[in-house]
């Protein structure tokens, strides 16, 4: 509904029926948008996940957010406490979160307050009113309990005293008041994997295993489950509250799971060492927001020939990782704006001495400290041109948390066939947004095997291959390759320090040409939805691709002659990418920042493209994009 | 390109075919030679001996060396030589920095290798200027000293290289003096017998911006006087006739410098050396001329695991782990038939 | 805003409008309430007092104090506070920092602005984690410390805030706990009447990511057995009964734990404390439970002229000479006429 | 003769008697360049300084470059340890220090080597025979002494024992034959100011001071400069070398003086400061080339108000400099690529709290440590973009030694009038070029006075001035005011702590207007040279205006339609910026890189620029721009 509106259909028996014993009702959704909402220490997250589970299980395709607070254990019962997770999931293929919530779960008065701006008329709440105590309510700053004054009255209102429901379900294991109402974020899941016509056999297993040895409490969250679940089975619903039914989406067969950016990204890594042919990754970091979990993970796949190193700072981080590839394995280090800003002298010796390296950038709303939890675009300029001197890298960015696995891949191949650094622009959203993933048979990866130098006989550290114009990697080690490299300007073949004029005049060529060249290596840019040229281009990078591309789909569902392009390789940008603009009488460029992108593609090929700019650390609602393509049109 | 070595080597086949570009009476040129001279002592093979080092007069020192060489950033040196541990661990890296490159900009990167305990041999050549950039005070610059940033003298409190070094737990310190080739030479390859980081201050002349700064102990004349050469286990003697000692004051934390013979002092009073003391090698490393000797030699040497290997050690356990497609196709997958 | 202070100000006038936002049960709480106390019984004016902090749970404290305060980046506060004093050496500056502010990404700036000595007020929350990031190791983690970067222990030697503090040249260092309220407040005033940098370690409870990594000292139950309060000029006894004591082992340079009136030991064997030398403030930092005692309380005290001062000397001793017009006007000019 | 060629006139008594009491004809030049070329050793620096100090009092137009091994200091007799100074004089307005040398002083056979490819043909050669010894030969490579073959037919050789020649002349003060030989610069000197009818008092004055005290030294210089001079004086010189006369060049009246551009950005920030009614500058840096001569210039100013203070490394440098503008001071720091890298974090941080700061970027050949002696103008993108965010600052740049004082004084105005970063990109070519300056009188110098706040009453840390949308400069120590700021986003007005979206946005947007709002501030962009519109507009900004601005009058003087604009504010640009290069019908772009303001251009203005670009690390010839002109046209 969130996206083609209510459609009921007769309550056929067949419909009864798939609706469970219950003999009730089920409306047909084609798409849901739910957010879990509840203090930070209620387990909002973790009911998030089960549903997704349980819904990716069910067949259909989806797209999660988590939203945490920015402190890291605010009160309980304040507003900048809430915690809350949603998912949209549906039918037809989805792209984003979601705009609007059709169903929003409230386990306390803050957690209502901060989210029931984002119900669409007419959508569903459900509230635990045993939290809303008056103390909760003060937390909250409501002078009167919304449930009692009109507030609520544009929506569906479900107030049940689940704290209570929970506590009568899970007697029996004679836990403490508090310990027994903490499972009540399993009630509500149970509630609304009924609504949603979910199963719920996955979950119970799962919370067997999580809470094994832990006496009691895994039988207790397992029966509070149930108990959610029995509730909307049996009569107690009230009536004008249906359950729904959302009918599989047809994805293409095989192996699926969902993956969020991180996982995805750390894998894509992994993945691009093997076919790489390379031993070793060493993936030199600093914690920082929201850069860190790809350091954790990463952390955990030691078996997989990666070695993590928690260096001191950002700056200690980069160069450890360029010792690494300048010792033959691949060098990766990540951080976010800040810490990227301190590591940007070091990427400077990478591209000086040629060697590989891959730099993810998590970016993150700024300028400086900024709102480290929020997503934001504005770190292309920095990855682009931020660096003294004429200072060319390649850049590349993924545009949803699956993509960001083969994207991740790329940064290995380019990086060590064009033995340079490149930057991968990931960000707060696609770090923690998660969606099904189908995933590939690793074995069919196409292969990039690196060559390492070896052969004495006429080698010259920055003799170039012709092609590729990379120069050889000559490994510590290797006899008869010993030679010196460094941040001096080199002689264009021996590599030598050299101050003579012509010689930087040409090196300084060759850096450029070098990375000009990666464009004849990349795909040619495509469309993602539309004709390849018309009246309007909406063309994006990064995560912002969901919001386009349904912004573009539903514009083009109204008649709207309007084509969604959306660039994965910055830098260089692909050889046909001016051409195909070109063929567009108008060009918008939407991104999560002040206009950067735009800046580039008008420099680029002097197009008139314009900006649709938004700063609010926040994704683009599908709406926004919508109205500025009906505008432009 | 320098071919495979087949024979032994000698110190003149460590030294690679650029011309030497400091200046004329630079006290670095007799470092290249000692560190020359120990790789040939040493029979270490050039294709397996690393020189990384990070900006500054003494930081050119890796271009001179037939071996594999990177000249790096400034301050950084210790960071990117981690990351070729990390890679290769089978490799013999030295670390080459000066007083401002590794104490100034750097000397966070240095107290966290050392704390680490790195396998590496960081040797720091200590001219107490800066060199490159034309003779600006350093960290190791003492109270006073006039320089173009400092027209009426510095006034910051100079730190000492081994204290520091001391003082962020490295396990292996020692110094030495560009001049003395033998003493040099031995303290190199102590350095490079130990496993983990080795730190090596050099006080070593800048004839051009800083001439003669360490005179005051370097000079042939005065050199047995002023310093004292440690050495574990023996007595802390010093003077021409080896009748000077160190001694502690009871009770305090401190010592005093005797003569042998004189009030009833005996060999027996002086203090032995004990390399694996920490808080008597900070003693000896804030020993200064003229009221004390210079202590040169190994000041403290405590080996322990290193961070290379430990790290290492983790990966390697559980190499037999899971492949990438355990990863991916274990945990929580679903199927959509076909 | 707040207004301008007429009447002595209580603690809670040092209170910030905003909401204070640390975890529940968090040990930063009750350092914020001992610091408001201690500039109350100082009487300090809030216009006249900066906070200045880099980025951590506890770097947040500028925004809770009403004084004026500078939320800086991850270690640089000592740089930035630095900058203060330059341009206002009548500023009471303190600095807030964490052990990874402080020590890992800023721990040059901490060492090069104690060697300066600099008249800062520094205060270092070791909670020996990265809190605000969720819990990774930070420089003063133990050896095997499991955390999201170290899933198989932390292979990292830890460092010690008041060692690295003394082997910088830093010359005023104390330690005192969360929960101690009025020895903290005591440390803090002492900080704050010493002209120089004054670095104070505080051990802090982090309860969500390293929960009780002190209680083997700070437990009410075991501290007095635990901990030594060390006093200028007072014996090293500690012990519920102040029993024990700390003993020289003559000869060598450790010290050993006594029981005085056993085996005839007497009061008059324990060590007195020499707040003036740096070598016992050392030993005394390295002391660790459960062998020996924490050692809390002023270690190392000694002043000496303060970094701005000296510059500041420099300026004004100049400010009669020459003017702008002197400079372009003097020296070697021509004039064309017209 | 480097510009105009020769005219020889008529050897009439007049110019005769110019000549001095030796009745020798002078012919008459327009402007000259010569070259003093020695060994580190040899003071050509000391003998250029002097030339250039008689020049200027003789009423010449003059733009002067040394040029310094990059070793510190290389071994005597190799052609890397040459050092020279290059003047180029004239009556005409000369602003470069000329393509073609015109007369070349070598005294060691590696300064011929050197330095002989830039002589012009016909161009005159003084050398020193004495030192053509077969040691000096084989240093420089070479076989055969330049002076037996006929390599140097194309030019006129003035082969001349000048070692001899010196110690003949001071052979009265018994000096040993080392020291004596030491003041040969001062004989060559003193025949070249014979040569160019210059004075010599200043000189002998300036060595009476300098070497007071030194038994000898002093007599002994002054005694070789007046053999020097007397020698050309005396029918002692070849007939075929006859002596020039360079007529004054018509400067306004006035008083002068010769500075670099080290010298006039340190008088200029210092004026500044005194304009802005400050009381303190802090300048915080941390040595590197070629930043380090201002850092030094600035320490020996504590009397005008200005504290230096030599930080453990840029980061600290530019944290300090924040720190100080935070409590009340004007904070500046220096650097040069690689350092600037290093500060682009905390200038994020003064971005986001709004404070004044003057950052100073001497650019120098990269990338990474590149050619630190050499010259470019590549870190435009890096003071303009290279940021983590949406983080726009300031940035202006001088065009010539003496513009840097004026440029200085802007970057203090808008720093302090607009609460922000300003960045000054100064580069390794102005730093150490000099030429004549029409000092000013300071005191009429405009006022833009500061105003902290003081008034409690209403006051919000980020309420902003609605004309300059700065906020108030709040300095610790005012009662009433205490506040606190941060590097997280800010609410719009009480400065606390804000992660509301809109907020953010509405944040970022003023970020924005504020450093675009300042163009509404700057003067309207003119034209050097030429009309303006028509076919051909040269636009540069920086360093190369000298050979931009000669390069246009040539061409001009051809009768071709072009002209120069030079851009000294580069974010925001002049607002008229694109109105005025639309009235062209070409734009060409030299610049000493691989294309920035030519991309900036690009994207500000859809206009078809075109780069003409040279990366060699030295100052573009006047010739090269003169064809590309030519070609453009
Ligand atoms: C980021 C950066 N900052 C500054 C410099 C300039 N710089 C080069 S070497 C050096 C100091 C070198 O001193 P030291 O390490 O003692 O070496 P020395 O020349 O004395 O041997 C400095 C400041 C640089 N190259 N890079
Ligand atoms: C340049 C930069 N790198 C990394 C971070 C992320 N970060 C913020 S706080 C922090 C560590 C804080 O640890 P500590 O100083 O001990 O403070 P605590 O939270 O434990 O009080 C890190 C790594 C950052 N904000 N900026
Ligand atoms: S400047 Fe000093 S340190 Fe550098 S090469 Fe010359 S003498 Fe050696
Ligand atoms: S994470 Fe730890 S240090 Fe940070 S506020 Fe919470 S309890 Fe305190
Ligand atoms: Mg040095
Ligand atoms: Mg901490």
């Amino acid at each position: 509904m969130s996206e083609q509106g209510p459609s009921t259909v007769s309550r056929s028996g067949a419909a009864g029926l798939r609706g469970g014993n219950s003999g009730r009702s089920r409306e047909v959704r084609d798409s849901v948008v739910v957010r879990f909402a509840g203090d930070s220490g209620d387990g909002m997250q973790l009911a998030g996940t089960q549903f997704t589970m349980e819904t990716a299980l069910a067949g259909s395709d989806l797209a999660t957010f988590p939203d945490y607070p920015a402190e890291i254990r605010a009160p309980a019962g304040t507003t900048y406490g809430v915690s809350s997770f949603q998912i949209h999931f549906g039918s037809v293929d989805v792209k984003t979160a979601g705009d609007e919530l059709d169903v929003l779960v409230a386990l306390n008065p803050a957690a209502l307050k901060v989210n029931v701006s984002h119900l669409r008329i007419g959508g569903t709440i459900l509230v635990d009113t045993g939290a809303f105590t008056a103390r909760n309510l003060a937390k909250a700053d409501y002078e009167v309990s919304p449930l009692e004054d009109n507030s609520l009255a544009p929506y569906q209102v479900i107030p049940l005293d689940i704290s209570q429901l929970t506590r009568n379900a899970v007697a029996e294991f004679g836990l403490s008041a508090k310990d027994a109402t903490r499972s009540r974020n399993m009630w509500a899941l149970g509630l609304m994997l009924w609504m949603f016509d979910r199963d719920k056999l996955a979950t119970v297993e799962w919370l067997g295993g999580k809470f094994a040895g832990k006496e009691g409490v895994g039988e207790a969250n397992i029966a509070s489950l149930n108990a959610g679940h029995a509730f909307g089975e049996t009569v107690e619903m009230p009536a004008s509250i249906p359950g729904y039914t959302v009918s599989k989406a047809s994805l293409e067969p095989g192996l699926y799971r969902t993956v969020s950016g991180t996982e995805s990204l750390a894998w894509g890594l992994v993945s691009g060492l093997r076919s790489s042919g390379l031993k070793k990754l060493v993936f030199a970091s600093y914690p920082i927001t929201p850069a860190s979990p790809l350091l954790h993970t990463m952390a955990r796949m030691k078996e997989l020939g990666v070695v993590t190193f928690q260096a001191e700072d950002e700056i200690a981080a980069a160069c450890a990782a360029i010792g690494a590839s300048y010792a033959g394995s691949l060098g990766v280090t990540s951080s976010s704006g800040p810490g990227i800003a301190l590591k940007t002298e070091a990427i400077g010796l990478a591209v000086a001495t040629e060697l590989p390296l891959v730099v993810v950038s998590s970016q993150r709303a700024g300028p400086s400290t900024g709102m480290p939890t929020k997503t934001e675009q504005a770190d292309l300029f920095q990855a682009v041109y931020g660096r003294n001197s004429d200072t060319p890298v390649a850049v590349i960015a993924p545009a949803t948390p699956a993509d960001c696995f083969h994207i991740a891949r790329e940064a290995v191949r380019l990086a060590t066939r064009y033995m340079t650094p490149v930057f991968l622009l990931s960000d707060a959203y696609l770090a923690n947004a998660a969606e099904p993933w189908h995933v590939p048979d690793v074995d069919s990866l196409e292969e990039f095997p690196v060559s390492f130098r070896t052969e004495p006989d006429g080698f010259q550290p920055f003799l170039r291959d012709p092609e590729t114009l990379a120069r050889p990697w000559a490994v510590p080690g290797t006899p008869g390759l010993e030679h010196r490299i460094g941040g001096i300007e080199r002689d264009v073949h021996t590599g030598h320090i050299s101050y003579d004029p012509e010689n930087h005049a040409e090196m300084t060529r060759l850096r450029l040409d070098k990375i000009e060249g990666i464009a004849r290596d990349l795909p040619l840019q495509g469309v993602e939805l539309g004709e390849d040229g018309g009246s309007l281009a909406v063309v994006g990078w990064g995560s912002t691709y969901g919001s386009l591309y349904k912004a573009v789909e539903r514009a083009r569902t109204k008649g709207l002659d309007v084509s969604h392009i959306h660039i994965r390789y910055l830098s260089p940008f692909p050889r046909n990418l001016g051409e195909l603009l070109g063929r567009f009488e108008r060009v918008l460029v939407p991104e999560l920042n002040a206009g950067q992108l735009v800046t580039m593609l008008r420099s680029s090929y002097l197009i008139p493209a314009e900006g649709l700019n938004r700063v609010a650390g926040q994704p683009f609602r599908i709406i926004d994009v919508e109205l500025a393509i009906a505008n432009a049109l | 390109m320098e071919d495979s070595q087949t024979t032994a080597l000698k110190a003149k086949d460590f030294a690679s075919d650029q011309e030497v570009r400091w200046c004329p009476g630079c006290g670095d040129y007799a470092i290249l030679k000692a560190i020359q001279k120990t790789l040939a002592d040493l029979e270490v093979r050039r294709e397996n001996t690393v020189f990384v080092s990070g900006i500054g007069c003494s930081s050119r020192f890796p271009y001179y060396m037939a071996t594999y060489g990177f000249h790096t950033i400034h301050g950084r040196a210790p960071a990117i030589a981690t990351g070729v541990k990390l890679a290769s661990p089978e490799l013999d890296v030295w670390v080459i920095t000066g007083d401002g490159d590794g104490l100034s900009i750097g000397g966070n990167h240095l107290m966290h290798t050392l704390r680490r305990n790195v396998d590496l041999n960081i040797i720091l050549f200590n001219n107490e200027t800066y060199g490159l950039t034309k003779g600006q005070v350093s960290p190791t610059s003492r109270k006073g000293t006039l320089s173009p940033t400092t027209p009426r003298g510095s006034v910051s409190n100079p730190i000492s290289p081994a204290a520091v070094a001391l003082g962020s737990g490295g396990r292996f310190v020692a110094r030495s003096i560009d001049i003395t080739q033998a003493h040099l030479t031995e303290m190199l390859k102590q350095a490079h017998r130990h496993r983990g980081t080795s730190f090596v201050e050099i006080f070593q002349n800048c004839i051009v911006f800083n001439d003669a700064v360490f005179s005051e102990f370097t000079d042939r004349a005065v050199a047995p006087e002023a310093q004292v050469q440690v050495e574990h286990g023996k007595p802390l003697l010093f003077g021409a006739d080896r009748k000077k000692g160190l001694r502690i004051i009871h009770g305090a934390w401190e010592l005093e410098v005797v003569e042998v013979g004189l009030s009833g002092v005996t060999e027996d009073d002086v203090l032995v050396h004990d390399e694996t003391n920490r808080t008597l090698a900070m003693l000896l490393a804030s020993l200064e001329p003229p009221e004390y000797p210079m202590a040169v030699g190994v000041l403290y040497r405590d080996p322990a695991p290193t961070f290379d290997s430990q790290v290492l050690a983790q990966v390697e356990s559980e190499s037999e782990g899971r492949g990438l497609e355990d990863l991916l196709y274990g945990g929580r997958t679903w199927t959509v038939a076909g």
